[in-house]
């Protein structure tokens, strides 16, 4: 029988960190995530763990490095500036092919901006963020359950591709609760022959990104690149809940899937057929899924806390003839249910020839 | 069933308290349920609300704009949310910090109680009204049962804390009868 | 009557040329951390984290385990590698760029934490890989590519003290600056690698071993004048010494 | 015998031990270049000033070339 809680999602992704034998946690103050490394200075040390407040998202990206180096299930957690700050470690840990954790509970940029939800660091999370041909795993949790469950999954994820991955979620998710399970699947830590742990019983080895040789660099972004392919193969979570003869599909993902979530059941009370998918995985992104779906419907609409990031993979996966419009609100707002069912009204009554079109708040 | 309501106050009053307590009551009824808090730049004594769903569906959005019910402990409270009430919603006020005059809502039922004085004459502290609030609440609600919301308190009053327990089960079971009496100022 | 071999190349360091330029110090301190790491016998529990710089290339030559670090954040990964693996060795190797630019808020921080790592610094007072720019640790009046007039220092400051600034940070237990440009000096450096490591062989805390360095490529003099302006002008503005040993007997 | 021996071909000529060799016994050969394109250092002992073994070519050797041997003191 597994312990049910109610918890903070901010709380319920540290568990989460836990119960996958991450033990080292570096990070620096920043709202709205404080609660993960507040949480963690606690908690770590009952786990014989360790905990540092780094003196800069710098130094904290660059120590979770060192530690996954070291063949440690280690983490890191931050908010948009930080996360841009750590893009060079990130960008160094792709390249030398080494999982770890970050998490972003985002806030709404650019800049300093402000501290309410946003989703407008879903571009820099699934695009790589920092230089070079690379992408992190990305899993976008949209309920408390799921800040505990995609935590435990990234680390499997990122050892299994030695690839760092991110929680990428937002402000809604880090402060609300609900209850959870805290169910964990045992424990089992992958070996690590590549780690670095001195040369005793083998032959010294190296962590490196630097390929300086004709053609070396070249054959290892082919390598890299095949591993996402794989990833995109292999590793896709999506979650649909779909109707016959679909008037309209509904795309979101994160916290704003759960306002979604209500417009859609809004929206069937109306007798409107509307559909829902919702990527889990945002990168890799159910390219395949949605073009599956989208054959079946004319319409989509995707809704985002942003200008419009996702929108821009929906409409590369769409199968042709499919057309998406977007509600977007990219400033703290949250897009509610009603909001969400305005605009589903207004598509379905669009006809067939909707343009393309951006739909603001 | 499908219930919403925002609680919301001062900072230090202890809503977002009664908010999770409230929560914790609908977890252990087994219903699905999110608390959301309002959060900003923090400030002692500034504004602070949560909201609670609490649903026997999976629920969909944990924020709302248009709760079913209002527990208003302040003037600025009162203010930013009446309107938003669902008509033929509930409201609980709380009179030792807002005047009831301030209440503009005709479509509601409206509770007023003096929870702080109440807290007070029945506790000895001032600090038990969101417990006199959330029985009244409770009761007139019927999202959880009272019974519940005792076993709810139980998580939240141990160790060091559990001296308040048993004040604060006063506290919310003096709100409740206030209800149940029909001693409401508002008739 | 039998020869006896009294000096060679120590095991730790692999059987390799070295890129570096002819009179170039990198070499010297290679081989000083090698022999102290064959002295301790450590070889097999030693992690190596070279800088960005002239530097990066350690892998090649070192026979131990070796992680890369960006630009700076050396002291970072150490950290996280002392962290996890409590039991080893760990040590940067960084430049003046690397450590005393963009990399000061790691260095400072590192060590007044007090990790228990090594730090071994390497002060030629220029960027060597980058093409002879300024550095922080250039002296006044130096030219270099990016100070084509000298560098001043009414506008680009005066040349940076590391090993001054982190002596009296609580979490240094050592703290040492020595110089590579004659063999008495190569002697004393030998010393100060040895404490260095044998500190945190004992759980003594952070030890820091800067090391004065010429870089004739990019000072545009020969070998032989290195070692003056070594001598002449780099004593002057960064003088030898162990400043802290908190150990020390 | 003391002597030394320089790895002349992997030597750069930067003459540190030219400079430091208390008895001179180093040189620059100016007649070779090695695969490297440099004149490689040169050991040439002087019975009149041998070489002591006092391996301060080696200690200064920045690429780490030299190898010294010493004659063993008389053990019984």
């Amino acid at each position: 029988m597994s312990e049910r809680k109610i918890l903070r999602g901010c709380v319920a992704l540290a568990e989460g960190a836990i119960a996958a034998g991450c033990r080292f946690y570096f990070g620096y103050p920043i709202t709205p995530q404080n609660d993960i490394p507040e949480y963690l200075s606690a908690r770590l040390p009952q786990v014989e763990g360790v905990f540092i407040q780094a003196e800069s998202e710098i130094a904290s990206i660059n120590m979770l490095l060192g530690a996954a180096a070291a063949g440690a299930r280690a983490m890191t957690s931050s908010s948009g500036p930080g996360i841009s700050l750590m893009q060079e470690g990130l960008s160094y840990m792709a390249g030398s092919e080494l999982p770890g954790l970050v998490v972003n509970i985002t806030r709404i940029g650019p800049g300093l901006g402000g501290i309410a939800a946003s989703q407008g660091d879903y571009r820099q999370a699934t695009r790589g963020g920092g230089h070079g041909d690379y992408h992190l795993i990305v899993l976008a949790p949209n309920s408390v359950q799921e800040m505990y469950d995609l935590t435990i999954k990234a680390f499997y994820l990122a050892d299994k591709y030695r690839n760092p991955a991110m929680i990428l979620s937002d402000a809604i998710l880090g402060q609300m609760k609900e209850p959870l399970s805290l169910d964990p699947p045992p424990l089992v830590l992958p070996e690590k022959p590549w780690a670095l742990t001195g040369a005793r019983g083998r032959k010294a080895q190296l962590i490196k990104s630097l390929y300086l040789a004709d053609g070396e660099m070249e054959q290892h972004n082919w390598h890299l690149h095949e591993k996402y392919r794989r990833l995109e193969r292999e590793e896709v979570l999506v979650e649909t809940d779909l109707e016959e003869k679909m008037e309209v599909l509904l795309v979101a993902f994160g916290s704003c899937s759960r306002m979604v979530h209500s417009a859609v059941e809004l929206a069937r009370s109306r007798g409107i057929r509307v559909g829902f998918l919702r990527p889990v995985t945002v990168y890799p992104f159910p390219r395949q899924a949605l073009r599956e779906v989208s054959r079946e419907v004319g319409k989509v609409l995707v809704v985002e806390m942003n200008t419009g990031q996702m929108w821009d993979d929906v409409r590369l996966s769409l199968y042709p003839g499919c057309r998406a419009g977007l509600l977007a609100r990219p400033g703290g707002g949250i897009p509610a249910p009603g909001q969400i069912l305005a605009e589903i009204e207004n598509l379905v009554k669009a006809g067939d020839g909707i343009d393309e079109s951006v739909y603001q708040a | 069933m499908y219930y919403d309501v925002i609680f919301s106050g001062f900072g230090g009053q202890g809503v977002l308290l009664i908010g999770d307590i409230l929560a914790q009551a609908a977890m252990l009824e087994n219903r699905h349920v999110t608390w959301m808090p309002s959060y900003g730049v923090e400030i002692r004594g500034g504004a602070a609300s949560c909201t609670v769903v609490i649903s026997s569906q999976k629920i969909g959005s944990p924020i709302t704009e248009e709760p079913c019910g209002l527990l208003a402990m302040s003037k600025p409270a009162l203010l930013k949310f009446q309107h938003k009430v669902k008509k033929g919603g509930l409201l609980v006020v709380n009179t030792s910090f807002v005047e009831p005059e301030m209440i503009t809502r005709e479509d509601v039922i409206k509770i007023c109680l003096p929870a702080s004085e109440i807290s007070y004459r029945e506790t000895g502290d001032y600090k038990m009204a969101n417990a006199v609030l959330l029985g009244a609440f409770v009761s007139l609600s019927r999202v959880v049962t009272l019974q519940g919301m005792e076993e709810a308190l139980g998580v939240f009053f141990k160790e060091e804390k559990q001296k308040l327990l048993p004040l604060m089960i006063k506290a919310l079971q003096y709100g409740s009868e206030f209800v149940c009496a029909g001693m409401n100022g508002d008739g | 009557m039998a020869l006896t071999k009294v000096f060679t190349r120590p095991d730790s360091l692999r059987d390799l040329d070295f890129h570096f330029c002819p009179g170039c110090h990198h070499g010297t301190a290679h081989r000083l951390i090698c022999e102290a790491i064959d002295y301790h016998g450590i070889k097999k529990k030693t992690i190596g984290i070279p800088g960005v710089g002239c530097g990066v290339f350690l892998y090649n030559y070192f026979d131990l385990d070796v992680c890369e670090a960006p630009h700076g954040r050396a002291p970072a990964v150490a950290t996280g590698f002392k962290r996890v693996l409590p039991q080893n060795i760990i040590f940067t190797y960084q430049g003046d760029g690397d450590l005393g630019s963009i990399g000061m808020s790691e260095i400072i921080h590192t060590a007044n934490r007090g990790e228990n790592i090594t730090v071994f610094f390497i002060n030629n007072s220029v960027y060597g890989m980058t093409g002879g720019q300024m550095a922080p640790t250039t002296l006044p009046g130096q030219k270099t590519t990016t100070t084509p007039y000298g560098r001043d220092f009414r506008t680009e400051g005066y040349p940076i003290r590391m090993t001054e600034m982190l002596a009296p940070l609580e979490g240094v237990a050592f703290a040492a600056r020595v110089s590579l440009h004659t063999p008495s000096q190569v002697k004393k450096a030998r010393k100060a690698v040895l404490r260095a490591l044998d500190i945190q062989l004992k759980n003594g805390g952070f030890s820091f071993v800067e090391f004065l360095c010429a870089c004739p490529t990019n000072w545009g003099l020969s070998p032989r004048q290195c070692i003056e302006k070594i001598d002449k002008e780099m004593l002057q503005a960064f003088p030898l010494g162990t400043y802290k040993d908190r150990q020390g007997s | 015998m003391n002597r030394i021996e320089i790895r002349d071909e992997s030597c750069k000529g930067c003459q540190y031990c030219v400079i430091f060799c208390p008895r001179e016994l180093v040189q620059i050969d100016k007649g070779r270049i090695n695969a490297l394109g440099y004149n490689p250092a040169r050991f040439v002992d002087n019975p009149d000033r041998p070489c002591r073994g006092c391996a301060l070519c080696a200690e200064i050797c920045p690429d780490a070339l030299i190898e010294v041997y010493r004659k063993e003191k008389g053990r019984s």
